[in-house]
C-alpha cells in the first residue's frame, strides 16, 4: 500500500464493476445496489480444521473415558488411544488458532478476560483445561515411553484416571463451543439453525472421535472393539443426519439456502460432505451390522470416510455461511420483522415492491 | 418556530435581530485570530454539550436533512488518518466509497427514487434522492464487543464502543458478530477498525469530527435522551408538515433496536424501508444464540457418550 | 494509535498491568472497565499537542467558512471548521474536511521545475536562478512588444506580448500587486481570471 | 445580503445554482430556513441533491432561463400581484422613456437602434424621455449621439406617470415586452410543466408584501450564457416587483466558486477594470486624466466622487511622482484597445502575438474554454510561468496533454520554456479573501509553505524589485511607470516574505503627507492629499494596528444577528446593500417582522440593525430643489434608496449599461436543439462570436449533434479539480469523470451505468463513464424531445481521480457585457464505446 501524506492508500485495481443483486432471500426484500449488508468472518481453512480436530479430539477422550468406566481389560488401549488421539488434537489446535489470528504476537490476549457472551472466550479456556487435564492423563504413557525404569508408576496412574473425568467434561465442550461460535455470529446460515448446528458439530465430532478410535484398533487387529466402536459411530452418524435434515429445513424456512446452493463449489462441498460423511458410513457399517460379519474392509472405509466426511461438512458449513453473509439478498431477508419467513407482523413498515431502489414509488 | 429545533441548539434566545443567534455566547471570549490553544469544552460552541465521563453520549443522525455532500467521510478520514481506498466509480449513483470497511468508518448511501410527476409537490424535506450517513451504531448490546474474547472492544466512560488498538488480537470473531456489516479487519495491520465516536476527542472536551463537519446537522451529537427527545419531536414535527414516512431507527421498540439490541447510541430518523439503506428491518442478539448451539451439542454429546458406555458395558465377547 | 512493544519483557508487563480477569474477580464489570487498558485511559486528542493555532479561511469556494489550523513544530497536524465564525459555526464541507489532506500532501511541489524548450522532461533550478531568468524574459518580451502611441497616434502605453491569468483564489493583497505591477508597472492589459474563465 | 440573512427568507428560488452540492454550507441556512417554515424552491435542468431539499423542483431546458423568469414577471403583472407600494416609489416604473423606442416583439427580435455593421445598438432611443442616463458600469460607455444629455438630470428629475397609463413609461413598455411569455409559452420553450411553473410564480408572489420577502440565489448556471448578464437582470426585474431587494431575507445573492473571486472582481486581476470598480482608460475615450473624469463621472448619485478615488488610487500607485502636473501619473497606466479577455489572449496565443504568460493560481487548460485550443496557444508561446500547489494540467499540457495523446504534436515539437513554481497556500500565508457576501476575511500565517514554495505575493514583489533593478539606470519614457511604481513594503523573516498587512494599509488609503491610515472612503480628495488602492475596501484598516479584517468578534445569541464584529464587508461594513429600502418612503419599517434600518427622528439620523446604506443624516422628506442645478447626492431625494444609480431608483428599465438591450429578451443559446420560438433571430444578435480554426459552432438544431449538453460542478471537487482530484480523502469520493444520461435516451443507445460513451462536438472529443439516472428526464421542446445531457468538468490527467477534460468539448463565444462563455448550454453528440487514442485495443 503506497503512502500519500503518510497515509495508507490502497492503490487496489480500479475496478468498476457494477454490484449486482444476488441470487436467494425474499423477492421484495430491496437491497442497497446488491452490496453486502454484513460482512463475512475472515477465517480460511486453519478455522474449520481446528473446528474438527477439536471436535475430534475432544469426542476421542470421551469414548477413551467411557472405555475406563466400562473397566474392561479389553477396552483399555481404546482408553489409551482416546488419550493420545486428544493430546494430539489439543497439541495442533492452539497453534492452529494462533496462526489464524492477523496479530499472532498478540496470541496471549485470549487469556487476559472471560467473558460469558463470547464462545471464543469460553472456547479459549475449554481448550485451555482440555489441553490440561489430557496432558495428565497421557502422563503415565509418557513417562513410560521417556522412562522406562522409572518405579513410582502407580501414582501417576491414579492422577491420570481423576484427570480422565475433567478431560471427558472439557471433550464434551470441546466438541460443541465451536457450533455456539458459529451461531453466535449474525450470519444467515449459522444463525438460522444454532440447536442444530450443535447437535450436528456435536454428533459429527463423536463418530469422528469413535472412527478414529476404530480405525487404531482396527490396524492394531483388535477387530472386536474396531467393531464395538463402529456401532458407536453408527449411531452417531445417525443423528448427525437428523441434525442435518433439521438444519436444511430450517434454512429453506429462513430462506438461505442460496447461501449453499447458489454457489457451485460450496453446493458441491456440501453434497459430498453429507455422502461421504453420512452416507458411506452408515452404508458400510449398516451393511456389516446386519450381515454379522465383520468387514475390516467395510471398517476402514468407514472409519476414514467419517473423518473426511467430518472435515469436509466443516468446510461446507463456514463457506456456507460467508456466503450468506456475503449476500445481501439473504441477510436482508433473514434480518426481516418476519425473519424472511413471509408474514410481516401488523404495523410493520409495509415492504416496498421495488428491486435495488430504482424503481419510483409513490409513498402513501 | 418548530420546537424539535430550538433544543437542538438550547442557548438559543428569541434576541431581537436577523437571526436568532446561531453560536454559543462563549465566542466572545476568544475573538483573537491566534488562539493560544484548544478551546477548552469546545462541544459547547459546536454542539451545546458538555461532554462530562460517565454520561451517555450518542448520535442522532436526521437523514431527512442530508444533503449527500460527504463532508463527514472526509472530516472522519482526515481526524483519524484513514487510508483512502482507490475502487473507481461503483455505478451506485454518487456513492463510490461503497460502503463502512476498517479504513472508511462514515458511508453516505445514495438511493434514487425520483418520482418524475410529482416534483413540484415533494414532501418536506429530504425526497427522491434519499441520502443518509451510516456509521457504526455503538449498539447498547454490542455484539461486536460479547463477542471479543480479548476485551480489546469495551465500553467506554461516555457510553460508546472502541477497539483498542493495543489489545486487539485481530481474532476478527467481531467481523461475523455484527448484524450491521460495520467491524471490519484491516488485512495491513492485523487490527479490527470501526467508529470510536471519536473517543480522543470526547476525551478532549471535543464534538466528535462528522457531527462537527456536518453543514446541516444532520449528524447530531448530544447525551442519547437529550438526542432521543429532540428525535421524537422531529418526527412529530415530520408528519404535521406532510412526511408521514419518517420513522425513527435504533430506538428502543423501533426497528434496528430489535432481538434483545435494545438501543442504538446512534440512532436514525430514515424515511423509507431500513433495507433500501442497506440496513436490517429486525437484526437480533447474537449472544442469546450461544446457550441453545452449546446446549444441544453439549446434550447431543453426552447422550452419544452415555450409549458409548452402554455399548461398553457389555461382557467381553 | 498502534503500540508496538518489541521486547517480551515489556509485553509480559503491560499485560499483567491491563489484566482483566483479576479485575473481573474483583467485581468490575467485564465489558466496560475491566477491559479498559491504561493506553485508552490516558488517551488525548492529538490537537492537545498544537503549540500554535491560527484562524485560516478555507482555499476552496466563496462561502468563506474559517478554520483553525493546528500545527506543531511548524507542521499541520490538523485542521478544523472555526466555531467562531458566524458564515460555518465549526462546519466544512468534504473539500474545506480536506484541507489538512491538501496542506500535507506529498504530491506538493517543493522546487521549481524548469522545462527548456523542447525538452521532454523536468528539471530541477534553484528558485533565484528562475526568479532572475522570468524577470529577464518578462524585461525582454516587454520591451520587444511595448507599444507607446498607436499608428494614429494615441497613446496606449502597453505590451500585448505578455498575458497575465490567475488570481480567484489569491489574496486580495496578491490580485492588488499583480494588478499595479503588472498593469501599473509593466503595462500589460491582458489580465484575467477565473471571474471569467 | 448576508448569506446568514436567508434564514429569514419565506420564499427561496435557487435557479441557475446547485447550492446544497456547490455551495454546502450556505444552503445550512436555507435548510434552517425551511425548519422556519420558508419555502425552497429548485430549477435546474437536473434533479440534484439541491432538488432533493427542495419543496418545488421544476426542471428546464438549459438555457431558457430568461423564458422561465419573464413568465414569472408577465404572471407579477398581468394579475397585479407585485408589490405596489415598494415598487412604484423605489423603482423606475414610472418614468418615461423617449418614444421612438422599440423592443424585440414588434422588431423580429431586436431593440431599436441596431447597427448590424458595427454588430451594436446605437442606445438613444433607450434613454429617459429628454434625457441621457449616464453608466456607473466600468465598462460601459453610453452609445448615444449626444452624451452631453447626461447632465439634464442635474437639472430635473426624469418625468414619470405615477398612473402608470402613458404608453412609454416603463410600466407599460414591459408588459408589452413580457406578453407572449405566457404559461403555455414558458412550458414550450423551457420544457417545464405549465403547473410547476404557475406554483413556482405563485409561491414567489405569496411571499412578497410588508411583511414577507423572498431572495434568489444563483451561481454559473446563470452567468455561464451568451444571455447571462440579461437572466440576472429578470431575476432582479422580478425582486424589484416584488420589493425584495435591500430587505431582510430579500436580495439576491450571487454564490461564487472561488474563495476569493469576488476579490479578484473587486480588486480585478481583469483586464477593463481598476480596483474598485474603475474604468481601465480606454485608448479611444480616455486620452487624458481630465477627459476620463469627465467621461466616467457620474453627475447624480454617488458616483459623483469619481475623481476623488481615481486620484487617490494614482496616488498609491506612484506614489510622490504622481502630481498635479503630470496628471497625476495617469499616463503611465495603460490604455486598453477593446476586449483583452481570456478568449482574445487564447487567440493571441495561437496567432503568435502573445509571447509569455503567467498563470498564477489558475488551471485555465482544465477551465478554460475550448481546453485543445488553450493548449494549441500554450504550445505557441515563448515562455510560460505557471504557480500551483500541485503539478495542474496547465503545467504539464506538453507532456500528458490532449494534443499528445491524440497524437497531434509531440513534446519535443513544443519550444514553450516553463517553469512550474511551487506557491503556498491559505495558512501558508497571510492576507484576505473577499466571500461570497462582500465578507473580507483575514486568513493568518501558521506554517511555511514546503520547500521553495512561497506566497504569490513574494513571487510579485521579488520580480517587481528585480525588474526595478534591470529598469533603474534606463532613461527611457517608456521604463517610468516601472520605475516610479511604489514598492516600499517591508519584509518578514528569512523568506523575507512582504508584509501583506502593509499592502492591505495601502488599499485601505491614507493620507499622503503623514501616512495616516483614513477611516473610510469619505475621506478620499481628489487633490493628490490621499492615496487609496481600493476605495469601496476603505475603511477596513481605520488605525495602526486594527485591521478589521482580522476581528473575530461575532454576535452571541443577544447581538444584532447582523454580526458586524466579525470580519469587515465592503463597503463600510454594511452587510445588506440598499437597505433604505427595508423602510418605506416615510422611513418606517414596512413591518415589525422585516424591520432593518428606520429613521430615528429624535436623533435625526437613520440607525437599525445593519450599518444604513444611506447619507446618515439625510431625512425621508429631504427632496432636491429642482430650481437650481443638483449633482451628486443632493439629486437623490429622500426616498430613493438605490444611491448608486443616477435617479436613486432601482433600474427596471435599464437605459445604458447593457449592450443587448435595456429589458431581457429570451434568446436561445449559441448552440441549441430548439429554435427560437418567440421571434426570428435565433440566438443573441450582440454575442460575441469568434469564426476561429478550431472554434467551428454548429447550426441551430443540428441534426449532428442532437442532445443538448450542460456542465457543472460536484461537492467533491472544486472547480478544475486540480486540488481534490490530488488528495485521496476527496479524490475517492468521486474517482472518474462521468456524464449523466436519462434512461430513456440510455435505453435507444444501448448504454448502461459505468459503460465508456464518447461525447462529440465540432471542437473534439471526450471518452467518459455513463451514469444513467432518473434525475434526467426527456424535455418536450415545441412538440419535439429534447434529452439533456450532463458532465462534470473537474477532471483531468493530474491526481488520483481522473478523466478527460469536458472542457474539450465547449467553444468560445461570448455574452456582449462580460465576455463571458456559454459552458452551461451547449450541444452534443453521444455514442457508446471509447476513443482510440489512449488504449491499443478498443472496448466495444
Amino acid at each position: 500500500m503506497t503512502l500519500v501524506n503518510d497515509v495508507p492508500f490502497d492503490r487496489r485495481e480500479r475496478g468498476t464493476r457494477k454490484a449486482e443483486r444476488q441470487p436467494g432471500g425474499a423477492k421484495d426484500t430491496p437491497t442497497y445496489y446488491g452490496h453486502p449488508a454484513l460482512k463475512a468472518a475472515p477465517w480460511g481453512w486453519l478455522v474449520w480444521s481446528y473446528i474438527f480436530v477439536a471436535g475430534t479430539a475432544g469426542a476421542a477422550q470421551v469414548i477413551g473415558t467411557a472405555a475406563q468406566l466400562s473397566g474392561r481389560e479389553d477396552l483399555k488401549p481404546v482408553r489409551d488411544n482416546g488419550r493420545i488421539i486428544g493430546m494430539l488434537g489439543a497439541l495442533a489446535g492452539a497453534p492452529l488458532l494462533i496462526a489464524d489470528l492477523h496479530t499472532p504476537k498478540r496470541f496471549y490476549n485470549m487469556l487476559r478476560i472471560f467473558r460469558s457472551t463470547s464462545p471464543m472466550s469460553i472456547g479459549t479456556f475449554t481448550l485451555l483445561s482440555f489441553s490440561g487435564f489430557t496432558g495428565l492423563t497421557v502422563l503415565p504413557q509418557a513417562l513410560r515411553r521417556l522412562f522406562p525404569f522409572w518405579r513410582g508408576k502407580k501414582a501417576v496412574e491414579t492422577v491420570a484416571d481423576v484427570a480422565q473425568f475433567p478431560a471427558a467434561v472439557a471433550g464434551l465442550g470441546m466438541t460443541s463451543y465451536t457450533a455456539a461460535l458459529l451461531s453466535a455470529t449474525s450470519s444467515p446460515l449459522w444463525a438460522a439453525a444454532p440447536k442444530e448446528l450443535g447437535g450436528r458439530f456435536a454428533a459429527s465430532s463423536v463418530a469422528s472421535g469413535a472412527a478414529a478410535l476404530a480405525l487404531v484398533e482396527e490396524l492394531n487387529d483388535r477387530p472386536a472393539n474396531a467393531r464395538l466402536l463402529g456401532k458407536l459411530a453408527l449411531v452417531a452418524t445417525a443423528a448427525n443426519l437428523v441434525f442435518s435434515r433439521l438444519s436444511r429445513l430450517k434454512y429453506r424456512e429462513r430462506k438461505v439456502e442460496a447461501a449453499i446452493d447458489a454457489d457451485p463449489a460450496t453446493a458441491t462441498a456440501y453434497r459430498a460432505a453429507t455422502v461421504i460423511g453420512v452416507g458411506v458410513p452408515l452404508f458400510c457399517l449398516g451393511v456389516s451390522l446386519l450381515s454379522g460379519r465383520h468387514s475390516r474392509r467395510l471398517s476402514l472405509t468407514a472409519s476414514l470416510a467419517t473423518l473426511a466426511g467430518g472435515l469436509l461438512m466443516r468446510k461446507a458449513v463456514m463457506q456456507a455461511g460467508e456466503n450468506s453473509a456475503n449476500n445481501s439478498a439473504i441477510s436482508l431477508t433473514f434480518a426481516r420483522e418476519d425473519g424472511g419467513r413471509g408474514e410481516l407482523p401488523p404495523g410493520a413498515r409495509p415492504l416496498i415492491p421495488a428491486e435495488d431502489g430504482t424503481r419510483r414509488r409513490r409513498l402513501h | 418556530m418548530t420546537e424539535a429545533w430550538d433544543t437542538a441548539k438550547p442557548w438559543i434566545s428569541k434576541s431581537a435581530g436577523m437571526i436568532e443567534g446561531s453560536l454559543h455566547p462563549r465566542v466572545l471570549d476568544y475573538t483573537d485570530s491566534f488562539i493560544d490553544e484548544v478551546i477548552p469544552n469546545e462541544s459547547e460552541l459546536t454542539a451545546g454539550v458538555t461532554i462530562e465521563p460517565g454520561k451517555s453520549y450518542g448520535f442522532f443522525t436526521d437523514t431527512t436533512l442530508c444533503i449527500g455532500c460527504k463532508a463527514c467521510e472526509v472530516a472522519c478520514k482526515e481526524w483519524n488518518q484513514l487510508p483512502a481506498e482507490e475502487q473507481g466509480m461503483s455505478g451506485m449513483s454518487y456513492d463510490n466509497t461503497r460502503g463502512l470497511s476498517s479504513s472508511t468508518w462514515r458511508h453516505v448511501t445514495f438511493v434514487e427514487k425520483v418520482d418524475r410527476e410529482h416534483t413540484d409537490d415533494m414532501q418536506p424535506f429530504q425526497s427522491n434522492w434519499l441520502m443518509m450517513s451510516d456509521v457504526c451504531k455503538h449498539c447498547a448490546n454490542a455484539p461486536c464487543l460479547e463477542a471479543c474474547p480479548t476485551g480489546a472492544l469495551f465500553r467506554t466512560e461516555f457510553d460508546t464502543v472502541v477497539v483498542q488498538q493495543d489489545i486487539c488480537n485481530g481474532c476478527g470473531y467481531c467481523v461475523p458478530a455484527c448484524p450491521f456489516g460495520v467491524v471490519d479487519l484491516d488485512m495491513s495491520d492485523g487490527k479490527a477498525h470501526k467508529c470510536t465516536l471519536c473517543y480522543d476527542r470526547l476525551k478532549g472536551g471535543l464534538e466528535p469530527a462528522c457531527a462537527k463537519s456536518c453543514p446541516t446537522d444532520s449528524i447530531q451529537f448530544g447525551e442519547w435522551d437529550d438526542l432521543y427527545e429532540r428525535a421524537q419531536e422531529r418526527v412529530e414535527d415530520l408528519h404535521e408538515r406532510g412526511a408521514t414516512n419518517a420513522y425513527l431507527y435504533g430506538t428502543p421498540g423501533a426497528p434496528g433496536a430489535t432481538g434483545g439490541l435494545e438501543r442504538l447510541q446512534a440512532f436514525f430518523l430514515l424515511s423509507d424501508r431500513p433495507e433500501v439503506y442497506g440496513l436490517p428491518a429486525a437484526p437480533t442478539r447474537p449472544s442469546r444464540r450461544v446457550a441453545p448451539a452449546l446446549g444441544t451439542g453439549l446434550a447431543t454429546a453426552a447422550s452419544l457418550a452415555l450409549a458409548a458406555i452402554f455399548l461398553f458395558s457389555g461382557k467381553r465377547r | 494509535m498502534t503500540i508496538n512493544r518489541r521486547t517480551p519483557g515489556k509485553r509480559i508487563a503491560s499485560f499483567v498491568r491491563d489484566w482483566s480477569l483479576p479485575r473481573q474477580l474483583a467485581g468490575e464489570p467485564s465489558k466496560s472497565t475491566a477491559a479498559k487498558s491504561t493506553t485508552s485511559e490516558k488517551l488525548q486528542p492529538r490537537l492537545k499537542l498544537a503549540d500554535k493555532v491560527g484562524t485560516s479561511i478555507c482555499p476552496y469556494c466563496a462561502v468563506g467558512c474559517a478554520q483553525l489550523i493546528y500545527a506543531r513544530n511548524g507542521k499541520v497536524i490538523h485542521v478544523e471548521g472555526d466555531p467562531r465564525s458566524p458564515v460555518n459555526g465549526g462546519r466544512l464541507c468534504p473539500k474545506g474536511a480536506a484541507t489538512m489532506g491538501l496542506l500535507n500532501n506529498p504530491e506538493r511541489l517543493t522546487t521549481v521545475k524548469y522545462r527548456r524548450p523542447h525538452a521532454t522532461d523536468w528539471e530541477e533550478v534553484p528558485l533565484d536562478w528562475a526568479m532572475e531568468r522570468i524577470a529577464r524574459l518578462t524585461k525582454q518580451t516587454r520591451d520587444e512588444t511595448f507599444v507607446e502611441k498607436l499608428a494614429d497616434g494615441t497613446v496606449v502605453n502597453h505590451t500585448l506580448g505578455i498575458g497575465v491569468l490567475g488570481g480567484a483564489t489569491l489574496d486580495n493583497e496578491e490580485n492588488y500587486l499583480m494588478k499595479k505591477v503588472f498593469g501599473g508597472g509593466l503595462g500589460v492589459v491582458a489580465i484575467e481570471n477565473q471571474a471569467r474563465p | 445580503m448576508s448569506q446568514w440573512d436567508l434564514v429569514n427568507s419565506d420564499v427561496i428560488l435557487v435557479m441557475g445554482s446547485n447550492m446544497a452540492e456547490n455551495h454546502p454550507i450556505a444552503f445550512r441556512f436555507v435548510v434552517e430556513a425551511k425548519q422556519r417554515g420558508a419555502t425552497i424552491i429548485h430549477v435546474d435542468p437536473r434533479f440534484t441533491r439541491t432538488s432533493a431539499l427542495a419543496d418545488i423542483y421544476a426542471p428546464i431546458r438549459s438555457g431558457t432561463d430568461i423564458a422561465f423568469l419573464g413568465g414569472i414577471v408577465r404572471y407579477l403583472l398581468e394579475n397585479d400581484l407585485w408589490f405596489r407600494e415598494y415598487a412604484l416609489p423605489y423603482t423606475n416604473l414610472s418614468t418615461i422613456i423617449e418614444d421612438g423606442f422599440q423592443a424585440p416583439e414588434e422588431f423580429d427580435g431586436l431593440f431599436s437602434g441596431w447597427d448590424e455593421e458595427k454588430h451594436s445598438y446605437k442606445m438613444d432611443s433607450w434613454q429617459y424621455e429628454g434625457m441621457v442616463v449616464p453608466t456607473a458600469n466600468a465598462d460601459h460607455s453610453v452609445e448615444v449621439s449626444d452624451p452631453e444629455k447626461k447632465h439634464e438630470m442635474t437639472k430635473r428629475p426624469p418625468r414619470r406617470d405615477e398612473t402608470l397609463q402613458d404608453p412609454n413609461c416603463v410600466y407599460q413598455i414591459m408588459r408589452r415586452r413580457f406578453a407572449a411569455y405566457t404559461p403555455e409559452m414558458v412550458e414550450r420553450v423551457t420544457g417545464c410543466p405549465k403547473e410547476s411553473f404557475v406554483k413556482i410564480a405563485e409561491a414567489m408572489a405569496k411571499n412578497s408584501g410588508r411583511e414577507r420577502t423572498g431572495a434568489v440565489c444563483y451561481a454559473l448556471g446563470w452567468t455561464h450564457h451568451t444571455t447571462g448578464s440579461q437572466m440576472i437582470r429578470a431575476a432582479t426585474i422580478m425582486q424589484g416587483l416584488l420589493g425584495n431587494m435591500g430587505r431582510p431575507g430579500g436580495g439576491v445573492l450571487a454564490l461564487r466558486g472561488h474563495c476569493s473571486i469576488q476579490g479578484s472582481t473587486d480588486i480585478p486581476t481583469l483586464y477593463e477594470m481598476l480596483p474598485t470598480y474603475l474604468a481601465q482608460p480606454k485608448a479611444a475615450k480616455h486620452p487624458t486624466l481630465e477627459t476620463y473624469l469627465e467621461e466616467e463621472t457620474v453627475p447624480t448619485g454617488w458616483w459623483t466622487n469619481l475623481p476623488k478615488y481615481m486620484v487617490s488610487l494614482l496616488k498609491a500607485w506612484y506614489g510622490e511622482h504622481a502630481t498635479k502636473e503630470n496628471e497625476f501619473g495617469y499616463q503611465w497606466l495603460p490604455k486598453i484597445v477593446g476586449d483583452h479577455s481570456q478568449f482574445p489572449m487564447t487567440f493571441a496565443m495561437t496567432d503568435g502575438f502573445m509571447r509569455g504568460m503567467f498563470v498564477i493560481g489558475q488551471n485555465t487548460v482544465v477551465g478554460g474554454m475550448n481546453a485543445k485550443l488553450v493548449q494549441k496557444g500554450l504550445a505557441g508561446l515563448d515562455w510560460l510561468v505557471v504557480r500551483d500547489s500541485h503539478e495542474v494540467e496547465t503545467a504539464t499540457f506538453w507532456k500528458k496533454g490532449t494534443l499528445i495523446s491524440e497524437g497531434e504534436m509531440k513534446p519535443e515539437d513544443i519550444a514553450t520554456e516553463i517553469f512550474l513554481m511551487p506557491a503556498s497556500l491559505p495558512g501558508e500565508k497571510a492576507g484576505t479573501f473577499t466571500n461570497t457576501q462582500r465578507l473580507v476575511q483575514w486568513h493568518d500565517k501558521v506554517v511555511d509553505g514546503p520547500g521553495d514554495s512561497r506566497s504569490d505575493l513574494s513571487f510579485v514583489f521579488h520580480l517587481a524589485r528585480r525588474l526595478k533593478e534591470l529598469y533603474a539606470e534606463s532613461t527611457e519614457k517608456r521604463d517610468e511607470p516601472i520605475r516610479k511604481l511604489t514598492l516600499d513594503y517591508p519584509v518578514i523573516g528569512p523568506l523575507e516574505d512582504p508584509d501583506s498587512e502593509a499592502v492591505l494599509q495601502e488599499i485601505n488609503g491614507y493620507t499622503t503627507a503623514d501616512r495616516k491610515l483614513v477611516s473610510g472612503f469619505k475621506a478620499l480628495k481628489d487633490d493628490g492629499s490621499t492615496a487609496c488602492g481600493g476605495w469601496a475596501y476603505s475603511g477596513l484598516f481605520p488605525e495602526e494596528g486594527k485591521n478589521l479584517t482580522r476581528s473575530r468578534k461575532a454576535d452571541g445569541p443577544d447581538g444584532n444577528g447582523a454580526h458586524h464584529g466579525w470580519a469587515f464587508a465592503w463597503p463600510s461594513n454594511r452587510r445588506t446593500l440598499y437597505n433604505r429600502a427595508s423602510a418605506d418612503p416615510e422611513g418606517k419599517p414596512w413591518s415589525e417582522r422585516k424591520k432593518m434600518i428606520w429613521w430615528d427622528e429624535a436623533e435625526g439620523k437613520w440607525t437599525g440593525l445593519d450599518i444604513p446604506d444611506y447619507v446618515e443624516d439625510k431625512a425621508p422628506g429631504y427632496r432636491p430643489d429642482w430650481s437650481k442645478e443638483q449633482t451628486g447626492m443632493d439629486a437623490i431625494s429622500g426616498s430613493d434608496p438605490f444611491i448608486m444609480m443616477p435617479d436613486g431608483r432601482m433600474a427596471l428599465f435599464t437605459p445604458a449599461g447593457l449592450k443587448d438591450g435595456p429589458l431581457p429578451a429570451h434568446y436561445e443559446p449559441v448552440e441549441t436543439p430548439a429554435k427560437n420560438a418567440f421571434y426570428k433571430a435565433q440566438s443573441n444578435p450582440a454575442a460575441k462570436r469568434f469564426h476561429r480554426k478550431g472554434n467551428a459552432l454548429h447550426e441551430v438544431a443540428d441534426k449532428q449533434y442532437p442532445y443538448a449538453l450542460t456542465t457543472y460542478r460536484l461537492t467533491e471537487h472544486h472547480t478544475a479539480g486540480a486540488p481534490t482530484r490530488g488528495v485521496p480523502t476527496t479524490a475517492e469520493l468521486q474517482p472518474e469523470s462521468f456524464a449523466e444520461i436519462p434512461p430513456e435516451l440510455a435505453e435507444k443507445l444501448g448504454v448502461r451505468t459505468l459503460d465508456w460513451v464518447v461525447l462529440s462536438t465540432k471542437r473534439g472529443e471526450v471518452e467518459t463513464r455513463a451514469m444513467v439516472t432518473e434525475r434526467l428526464r426527456p424535455l418536450t421542446i415545441d412538440g419535439s424531445t429534447v434529452y439533456e445531457i450532463g458532465m462534470p468538468w473537474h477532471f483531468g490527467w493530474a491526481g488520483y481521480a481522473t478523466g478527460d477534460i469536458a472542457n474539450i468539448l465547449t467553444s468560445i463565444v461570448a455574452d456582449p457585457n462580460v465576455s463571458m462563455h456559454e459552458a452551461k448550454a451547449l450541444t452534443c453528440n453521444l455514442r457508446k464505446g471509447r476513443l482510440r487514442r489512449h488504449h491499443e485495443g478498443v472496448e466495444a
